[in-house]
């Protein structure tokens, strides 16, 4: 079972000084109210692993307005201006990642391997301070394993039990954040009993999500 | 020849290199502009590095799904036999070698087939985001861009200056002056757009380029 | 005391280590037995390695969904709030730490907490299938057997002659003649089942045991 | 698009000498149509990777009787006594994989990463032969990526995009090996039209299935 919490319960979870896992991209399946609230509260000095930086003042936004972040996992800020600001400042300690080692790194994460080898990034910046090492005659970077404190995730439809549905291009890194942190908080646009997902459809199963937050039903 | 025209010409061309039944995906920009060129009796799908395969057209206005958007952040829609998935998946398609073509910009492309693209001098880069994968993964990496920057400065170049997107990792450059070829020996110059010389191009090129029979003919 | 007795006693006893909200896999033969003598107010859930979450109960005669199997390959059902998932989500579950409790079958379990249990002598073993995975990603491991072989041969020795399972892994082993911890200075006797003499459980272990305060009282 | 094709034409893209893998657990999400049918024609000296050896004469049961394995990559064998046999005859080649292990060695092929580092088989047997690497002070074992030439899955329902949707437990590998082959035959139960499957609800994108065959349409 999921607890249900309240937007402002669910955000206080989220402490001064942790790593913060944050769907969506480019704001499309980003836990938006989550980040707005801890917007509020002033938790600072967090990392942020996330896709993009997303736009000023929404999604991930939300946070950089407010000074909360001390370093990111990024693969992309182009979009937000601000977060561009902040780093060119020296404010915020930004790694950049290209996309898809992101997502396997998180993954890694979740499902307990060691580390990947990849080749993205291959003789580019990305190689820095980088163990290379050789596989079948072809030359891998060791990418390791990221994990969170906390991941604030966003679906479509969850369950009492914590079971996820999401919709469209919403999906995307949600699934796999769900796996690679200790504390688990997803927002729901929509919360439905449990059996009313089919359990063929469910897309994150609920063992996976601690706290369940919905829009409509603030607790 | 106004930009319009040449925006059209590197999109149009390009599209020619794609075949049926292929799976590509389209950079923002130009690039974009390929699937509206598509030669009759070739069906391509289009993959969205964000989380799905089947882009279909931009949305009416009013009927936009606020979830349905490109890995360019702009509204589209999905074709009936589409399908969406998370990132892993995504991007398995793109480093698995499961994507046919990746079509994407360009600061500068050498000699070698390095790729820049993702940052500028001066100035902090905005992040690779998915090029990365894109040009290390797909089967066919082919770079759309006008021939030089705004101000006319050449960006095929013999050693790319700029940070790398990819090493060794482009195929085909095509831009509005022609299309080029990255061979084990070098640029090869395939064919040029019609009106363009042999010594424009070579001029409004740093990187030593060699010239196809048919291009010489 | 009778077998059946005793293996109830064991998937008894195996259940009281169970908390409310676990999530537990449980292997063949005893451990599955020990859903069935959950302490009240204890709700755990069930894993499924080859590939869902929320094992029910066995179906009704003609009710069985023939897609619907546990990792035995036995007809089962799934619960409300249940889950089904591919097999990298299942061993994900299991790899990545998400597993609360693993209660398993040994053929020999040492000292070290090190465990045999997929290949007889001069027999090949019929493979490791998901054990391997189980005991060294689930957070809690639990040895759940009878004390010695069919022919009265001790199981718990002082280093395993059979190929390993896993090395180091076991937590906790119930047997019908008690309860034993792996700790790091060797095995501790915790309980002993009643009617079972300090005696008893020495001679028929070929490790050596040292005992907890509760049982030499 | 993906070609229909039907069962026997489908079976022979099997060829001699090939490497298979085939999706299901002990017969459940197994192609059971195209092994029957590929056992009769005789494709030989076959590779095959799957979870385990099934059961005698049903699902990889088939291939075992018909004495057309060469190799296999599997985690368990002994629901199959004739495999036992083989193997301890000398007669088929026996690698065991920790089911975990096997599903992520497939992964890594389909998804393009050069290896993986895994813990599981520490200290045991499964250690044998492979490269152990160090990272972040543990040790982990250096998983290689397994591909074949072609992939045989199943799955409840397909289109004629190849698009497909498992149902139940019989979902299990076939999702990870219809992006690890050269070539993929996906066996389903039913077949509908583009567009009648949710592309939300799609489990295993057409783009990875080449050639779908029905159960209840041999056209």
């Amino acid at each position: 079972m999921s607890r249900l919490m309240n937007i402002a319960e669910a955000a206080q979870q989220v402490k001064p000084n942790s790593t913060v896992m944050i769907g969506g991209f480019l704001v499309v399946g980003a836990p938006q109210r989550l980040l707005k609230a801890i917007a509020m509260q002033k938790s600072d000095r967090l990392t942020v692993i996330a896709c993009a930086a997303d736009y000023p003042d929404q999604g991930i936004g939300n946070l950089v307005s407010a000074g909360l972040i001390e370093r990111a996992i990024l693969s992309h800020i182009g979009t937000n201006p601000d977060m561009e600001g902040l780093v060119t400042a020296g404010k915020i300690e930004l790694e950049l990642v290209p996309q898809g080692t992101l997502v396997e790194r998180i993954r890694a994460g979740g499902v307990g391997l060691g580390g990947v080898l990849i080749s993205t990034g291959l003789g580019t910046a990305v190689e820095e301070g980088k163990r290379i090492i050789e596989a079948n005659g072809r030359r891998y970077l060791l990418e390791e394993p990221l994990r969170a404190d906390v991941a604030l995730i966003k679906a479509a439809v969850g369950d009492h039990a914590g079971n996820l549905v999401y919709h469209g291009a919403a999906r995307n890194i949600n699934p796999l954040m769900a796996l690679a942190a200790d504390l688990v908080i997803a927002e729901v646009e929509e919360l439905v009993p449990i059996g009313e997902i089919d359990p063929n459809r469910v897309m994150t199963p609920g063992i996976f999500v601690d706290i369940i937050v919905c829009d409509s039903e603030e607790g | 020849m106004d930009k319009t025209t040449s925006r059209e010409y590197i999109a149009r061309r390009v599209a020619q290199e794609l075949h049926d039944g292929d799976l590509v995906n389209l950079g923002i920009g130009i690039p974009t502009m390929v699937a509206d060129f598509l030669p009759a009796g070739v069906n391509v799908t289009f993959h969205s590095e964000n989380g799905f395969v089947g882009i279909g057209p931009s949305p009416q206005a009013g009927a936009e799904d606020p979830e349905i958007i490109n890995a360019g952040g702009q509204f589209v829609t999905i074709l009936p036999g589409g399908a969406f998935f998370d990132s892993a998946v995504s991007f398995a398609i793109i480093r698995g070698g499961h994507l046919d073509v990746t079509v994407l910009g360009a600061l500068q492309v050498d000699t070698h087939g390095n790729l820049a693209n993702w940052t500028v001098p001066g100035r902090r880069g905005p992040g690779m985001g998915g090029a990365m994968d894109l040009v290390t993964g797909a089967r066919l990496v082919i770079v759309a861009m006008m021939h030089t920057t705004k101000d006319g400065r050449p960006k095929i170049v013999e050693d790319c200056t700029l940070l790398l997107t990819g090493a060794g990792v482009v195929d085909l450059i095509v831009t509005d002056l022609g299309v080029i070829k990255v061979a084990p020996e070098g640029l090869l110059v395939q064919e040029l757009r019609s009106g363009v010389t042999m010594e424009e191009i070579e001029e409004k090129t740093t990187a030593r380029l060699r010239f196809a029979g048919s291009v010489l003919r």
